[in-house]
């Protein structure tokens, strides 16, 4: 068992977070935040924070939609939820709850995976009608970066908010269930041309994927299935599953089959 | 209470008249007696500028609680700028001085009186026994009491044998004070603020009055509003905030002030539009000399010997001057000048020309001074109500102190010098000294004085109330010399500024009303306060300070006073110079209950509004018209002054003309306001003032760091672009406060001939962004 | 097995608890976070916007909560709010008295806005409206009480344009001028330089949002 | 310390020159001129004697129609000494 993936993983959601702290010694490689910035003169945005600007502000800029554009690409190709597996910083914190809710063995409930898409829908709805962007209002991405950079402390109470809600009620309950950007890159992941590929004669039945997988929802009706990708949206591209597999039957794939 | 006594008095006599007069809403409010319960009023001049305005400062418990502009003063009738109005907490700084201290290597160690006193005295007798009294000095201020002053000037020029005097005021009047002597054998002006009231026609030259003088130029504003015939003329480099109030604004090139005051003269003698008995009657016509130094080498002396001229003569030699000639030289069109040399002498007008640096601070500031008088003699247009030359002073007490005491190198009270034997014997007299301790010959003047030092001559230098390390032109000559420690540094001050950083020892002083004192301002009027609280810690006033120094060098005979009447007998011996000079001073007790008075004081007590003139000046009999009795026979010079150029102009290299300058928020470099945290959020840095177009040719755009940099030094500074005051094309403008800044250390420390006043308005930079 | 179908039961009921709670719980929260929308007229009165903010209101939504604004100023003066304004949450913001905006000709943070919330077709400083000045204290302003003050308008970026001096006769001392700063609303761009400096210790002149305009048909 | 406020009816148009000429008088202070003609001052002298003399000036300039006297305070003050810094007029 190796933890190459997870390493990885680690050292990029870090890299993220130092390149969002770093105007603050000084640096002009990254300006801004995940909602929108500029990496090296390349603008980047959030679609979602798009889609909310642009339904309650009714304003379009064009080289913001070009920004959200290159960000769509970006994560369409990499499929699944991977911004948040390897970029969010919520990431990190909803991980950390999820060990410690291992070892204490607390709030063991678990939250239907979809519902997030029904919290995208509810926040595209609002801001329609009402013209308040609720996910940024809410958004704990933001408040991490806005704590970061500016250090805005007290928002980060609803971070601590999710940590005890994740520990005592249910496990990942914000990722899985309530955050709305996670249930649009869960729409986008699914079309994704890159898969987890699955041979199912190398399987030997150990389970030990399923155990490791944050998301059981995601490789339980494949692997059960036998089908050769695993094509569920909601995979967060942790690879976790692939450091554990102990007879290499899971694989990236490029491709639909 | 006592004090809104008379107050009170008058409110409800001016209450009842204009109820009687059926306007009761515009009565004066009349202060609730409950809210000034335990508070004890007391009558100042204010700390600040030359204006003059009065406070009344409010005591409780030993600490200022409250001070407000005076109801009772004649100057501002209650109003004060802003600077006036935050008085009080410029006594309350974190920072204040409480302690003396010596320095000890790179440090200042805390000290006693005695240790300090003792110290100096001893670096003072270590140098006059090895070097002579002339390798000791002391430089003062126009902001040092009147008592502060004379102590000094006796001190140094009765006990010392040392005429190493000098007042900061040689940065500021010393050009006018030239002017006055040489052409009405007086110093100070004949007319007074009156004439801001009452005449009809306003030439400012260089003078942003709005700023630098504020309360007068509310009262002069004032005039304007109540008479459609006012005209205020502003000729300058820049348009300030008094250019957005005058009538009309004429734009002139630096320099261009000796070619324009040329030309209008001309034109007054080409069309004979001059007043031909009064000149007849009362005018000389004189030649100086011409094509003098700027002062550049150190220790050259350049002196005047004067020709006599005929009226003819004079005539003959203004021909040139013309219009056109000067339009090429000050940019002012020719028809400009032919307009305002109508206007001089027009008949139907009442004249008057007000200045101040612009023309003091100028390497021909004596001439420039001089011209002004020349246009107010040709035409008669002087001595009249409402109708004068009024030189306006920078400091509180420039006029009192520096001038009437005469602090400067030269000069001796009440229009003395010491070359004059005459003058060093009444003096001798009146201290009660050998005549011949009075040296005759003039000390060093200010630049000279901080050149010597860098000479390694002077030994000694004791700085009082000014911060010349933050105000010399050319600074960083006189800076590096002071911190190679080439002389013995004493610096009294109430804060630490950029002179204590360099001095050897710290005197703590005591300020304004924690001490008594006597101010005089710009109009001759003398102003006393009360000592109204205790000075923080071991702070002394500086009389103090030079009389327990002079004890120890043996000199404290000199100030015989007792510790009861100690200013009363010390006013009344300073009094006796003044008596029958036409500079008459009152008897101390009459300034302890009025507003000032302006000398000269009558045999009755009552002041001089107008001086030299028979309407009002008591050493003129009536009937006699005007009567300059203080000039040789009774006649006034006019001067011949061509135009010269500057000591430096811009060229290739250095393209811009740089003048520095004083704005309304702040005081000199900043010691007392920048200690005002609403002043400092005011006003907080300096920045420069550049014309749009310059800007626009290098890139430069609103606040953008700039590097301004001369021959001499550089600083950076935030470009200001279409703001409060707007300099002429190829002109850039900044402020000195700034104690972050040293701009003066871009000055050329060159200075006029005549008066030794450095020229901080003209010298050559170039700018570049930062 | 047993026990896992027992897990897989929990997680049914569980599953089809939350399928009816969880959009309930939202719909309450954001119907929650809609009232709170509804005080706009408060976090305005907070709130000074960074130059070229569209209308409030779209505002609120267009802005992404990405603080390049707040890094593009030279002068930290735009700051970005925290919890304490709720909808405004994360939304940059001005408070004049601590740093007003100086009015950087190229004005930056319009510039780096990538949402549209500042409008980048903002090139002329004097263009921008913040808000407008307001003296909300005569008798406190020294200048109209006849005092040489007049801090504000010699600060004002647009001297003589957003302020002006009005003169006129002090009848109290008869020889003195009262020098009214008067603020000029169409020209004021709100920058807040004048509340900065006001010396007294509640600023007398402060910015607000753009009072409404009365119509009338009177022309001078 | 005798004080008086006085009302100065003027002519028409003169109230302006008449409070210019009366500022200049020694112990006079102009306190308003109203839009009406009438010139407010207030008059402060050394003894009752001096302010007579200074409201009969008053009455010689040129425009003045009449000088009314509204209020008058004459005690004696120089009982009350010694309160402040210098501001007690005897």
């Amino acid at each position: 068992m190796s933890s190459k993936w997870t390493i990885a993983r680690r050292i990029v959601q870090i890299l993220v977070i130092a390149l969002i702290a770093s105007p603050l010694v000084g640096l002009t490689i990254f300006q801004g935040n995940l909602a929108a910035g500029e990496l090296l003169g390349l603008p980047l945005s959030d679609p979602l924070a798009f889609l909310q600007a642009l339904i309650g502000g009714r304003v379009f800029v064009v080289s913001y939609l070009i920004s959200t554009l290159i960000v769509v690409a970006f994560y369409f190709l990499l499929g699944g939820r991977s911004f948040c597996g390897w970029v969010c910083p919520v990431n990190l914190v909803t991980e950390l709850a999820d060990k410690l809710r291992k070892r204490w063995g607390t709030g063991n409930g678990t939250l239907p995976l979809a519902s997030n898409r029904s919290t995208l829908a509810l926040t595209l709805v609002v801001v329609a009608i009402t013209g308040a962007p609720l996910f940024e209002i809410l958004s704990p991405i933001g408040i991490i970066n806005r704590a970061i950079v500016f250090y805005s402390l007290l928002p980060l109470l609803l971070i601590a908010a999710i940590l005890l809600l994740e520990l005592l009620v249910a496990r990942r309950v914000w990722c899985r269930s309530l955050c709305p950007l996670g249930g649009f890159y869960s729409l986008l992941g699914h079309f994704s041309p890159l898969r987890l590929g699955f041979t199912p004669e190398r399987c030997t039945h150990c389970s030990d994927c399923l155990a490791v997988c944050p998301v059981e929802e995601v490789l339980e009706p494949s692997l059960a299935q036998d089908a050769p990708q695993v094509a569920a949206g909601d995979c967060t591209r942790c690879m976790a599953c692939l450091d554990v597999c102990p007879s290499k039957a899971l694989t990236v794939k490029f491709g639909y089959k | 209470m006592e004090l809104t006594r008379r107050d009170f008095l008058k409110a409800s006599a001016a209450a009842a008249a204009l109820t009687a007069a059926g306007a009761p809403m515009l009565a004066p409010k009349l202060a609730n007696a409950a809210d000034d319960r335990g508070i004890k009023w007391g009558k100042a001049p204010c700390r600040y500028c030359g204006v003059g305005c009065c406070v009344l400062v409010g005591v409780k418990d030993g600490k200022i609680v409250a001070t407000k502009g005076d109801p009772a003063g004649p100057v501002n009738k209650g109003l004060n700028c802003i600077k006036g109005y935050f008085l009080s907490k410029a006594l309350y700084g974190k920072d204040r001085l409480t302690t003396p201290l010596i320095r000890k290597g790179n440090k200042m160690v805390p000290a006693t009186w005695n240790e300090a006193l003792d110290l100096i005295a001893s670096k003072y007798k270590e140098a006059i026994a090895n070097h002579g009294p002339g390798s000791v000095a002391m430089y003062g201020s126009g902001q040092w009491t009147v008592f502060e002053g004379y102590t000094a000037v006796k001190l140094f020029k009765g006990g010392l044998g040392s005429n190493n005097l000098e007042p900061n005021a040689r940065l500021c009047m010393a050009s006018a004070v030239g002017a006055f002597m040489n052409t009405f054998g007086s110093d100070e002006p004949m007319g007074c603020y009156d004439d801001l009231d009452i005449g009809d026609t306003f030439i400012l030259w260089g003078a942003n009055m709005a700023e630098a003088h504020p309360i007068l130029f509310s009262r002069l504003i004032d005039n304007k509003l109540k008479n459609s015939k006012v005209k205020i003329i502003d000729i300058a480099t820049r348009r300030t905030r008094t250019t957005q109030m005058a009538d009309e604004y004429i734009p002139m090139h630096p320099q261009g002030d000796l070619a324009a005051l040329n030309a209008i003269a001309h034109v007054i003698l080409r069309d004979k539009l001059y007043d031909e008995a009064f000149v007849a009657k009362h005018v000389n016509f004189k030649r100086g000399t011409e094509n003098q130094p700027y002062g550049l080498k150190d220790k050259e002396a350049p002196k005047e010997t004067p020709t006599p001229l005929t009226f003819d003569q004079y005539k003959e030699l203004m021909k040139p001057f013309t219009p056109q000639w000067a339009e090429k030289l000050s940019g002012v069109p020719a028809a400009k000048i032919e307009e305002l040399a109508k206007l001089y002498s027009d008949k139907t007008r009442k004249i008057n020309s007000l200045w101040t640096m612009g023309v003091n601070q100028h390497v021909r500031g004596v001439w420039v001074n001089n011209l002004i008088y020349t246009l107010h003699l040709l035409t008669g247009k002087i001595g009249k109500k409402g109708e004068n030359p009024l030189s306006l002073t920078g400091q509180p007490s420039a006029c009192g102190t520096a001038r009437e005491v005469g602090t400067f190198a030269h000069r001796l009270p009440a229009d003395m010098v010491v070359m004059n034997e005459a003058h060093r014997k009444k003096t001798a007299a009146i201290w009660g000294i050998d005549p011949n301790k009075i040296p005759a010959k003039p000390g060093l003047h200010t630049i000279e004085m901080f050149r010597a030092i860098d000479r390694g001559e002077l030994k000694c230098l004791w700085i009082q109330c000014t911060n010349p390390f933050q105000s010399l032109p050319n600074l960083s000559r006189y800076r590096k010399a002071a911190e190679a420690h080439k002389a013995f540094i004493v610096v009294s001050d109430i804060y630490p500024t950029k002179s204590t950083e360099v001095a050897d020892v710290i005197l703590p002083s005591a300020s304004w009303v924690e001490k008594e004192g006597v101010f005089g301002n710009t109009e001759r009027r003398t102003q006393h306060w009360f000592k109204m609280i205790e000075p923080p810690g071991q702070a002394k006033e500086d009389t103090w300070q030079l009389i327990e120094f002079a004890k120890r060098m043996g000199l404290g005979h000199l100030f015989p006073y007792s510790e009861k009447g100690f200013y009363k007998e010390m006013w009344e011996e300073y009094r006796k110079f003044t008596i029958g000079t036409g500079k008459d001073l009152a008897p101390y007790e009459a300034y302890q209950k009025v507003r000032g008075l302006r000398w000269p004081v009558k045999p009755n007590g009552e002041e001089t509004r107008w001086r030299y003139v028979d309407f009002d000046d008591p050493n003129v009999k009536k009937g006699e018209g005007i009567k300059f009795y203080k000039a040789k026979d009774h006649k006034v010079n006019i001067w011949f002054r061509p135009y010269e150029p500057p000591a430096e102009s811009p060229d290739k290299d250095y393209p811009f003309w740089y003048c520095t300058g004083r704005l309304l928020e702040h005081w000199h470099t900043a010691t007392m306001t920048g200690r005002v945290p609403e002043l400092k959020r005011a006003m907080s840095e300096a920045t420069l003032e550049i014309h749009p177009e310059d800007a626009r040719k290098l890139g430069i755009k609103n606040r953008d760091k700039v590097k301004v940099s001369s021959r001499r030094g550089s600083v950076i500074l935030r470009a200001e672009i279409n703001g409060r005051g707007k300099p002429e094309k190829g002109n850039v403008f900044t402020t000195f406060f700034d104690e972050s800044k040293l701009i003066n250390d871009l000055c050329i420390d060159a200075f006029d001939p005549l008066s030794k006043e450095p020229d901080f308005k003209k010298c050559a930079v170039k700018i570049q962004k930062a | 097995m047993d026990s896992e179908s027992k897990n897989m039961a929990i997680s049914r009921r569980l599953f089809l608890k939350g399928a009816a709670l969880t959009p309930l719980t939202l719909a309450l929260g954001g119907a929650a976070i809609s009232a709170v929308y509804l005080r706009p007229a408060q976090a305005r009165d907070f709130y000074l916007r960074p130059p070229g903010a569209i209308e409030e209101k779209r505002f609120l939504a267009a802005c992404v909560k990405c603080g390049r604004c707040a890094q593009a100023c030279p002068y930290q003066s735009i700051k970005m709010a925290g919890g304490e304004a709720v909808v405004g949450i994360g939304t940059p913001y001005i408070v004049p008295r601590e740093m007003p905006c100086y009015l950087c000709p190229d004005i930056p943070c319009t510039k780096v806005c990538p949402s549209g919330a500042l409008d980048k077709k903002l090139n002329d400083v004097e263009k921008i409206r913040m808000g407008t000045a307001i003296i909300v204290d005569r008798s406190a302003c020294l200048s109209i009480r006849g005092l040489r003050c007049e801090v504000c308008y010699r600060q004002c970026p647009l001297i003589d344009k957003a302020i002006t001096l009005e003169t006129r006769h002090n009848v109290r001392t008869d020889t003195h001028t009262i020098m009214e700063p008067v603020i000029h609303r169409d020209k004021c761009v709100g920058c807040g330089i004048c509340e900065k400096v006001c010396v007294r210790e509640t600023p007398v002149i402060v910015v607000q949002k753009t009072p409404t305009l009365q119509k009338d048909h009177y022309e001078f | 310390m005798p004080i008086s406020g006085v009302v100065l009816k003027c002519t028409p148009g003169a109230a302006t020159s008449v409070a210019e000429r009366a500022r200049l008088l020694p112990g006079v202070e102009v306190h308003a001129v109203l839009p009406d003609g009438q010139v407010v001052v207030v008059i402060e002298a050394g003894t009752v004697k001096q302010e007579a003399e200074r409201a009969m000036h008053l009455q010689d300039i040129e425009g003045v129609i009449s000088v009314q006297v509204a209020y008058h305070n004459f005690e004696d003050e120089t009982t009350e000494q010694g309160g402040g810094y210098g501001i007690d007029e005897a």
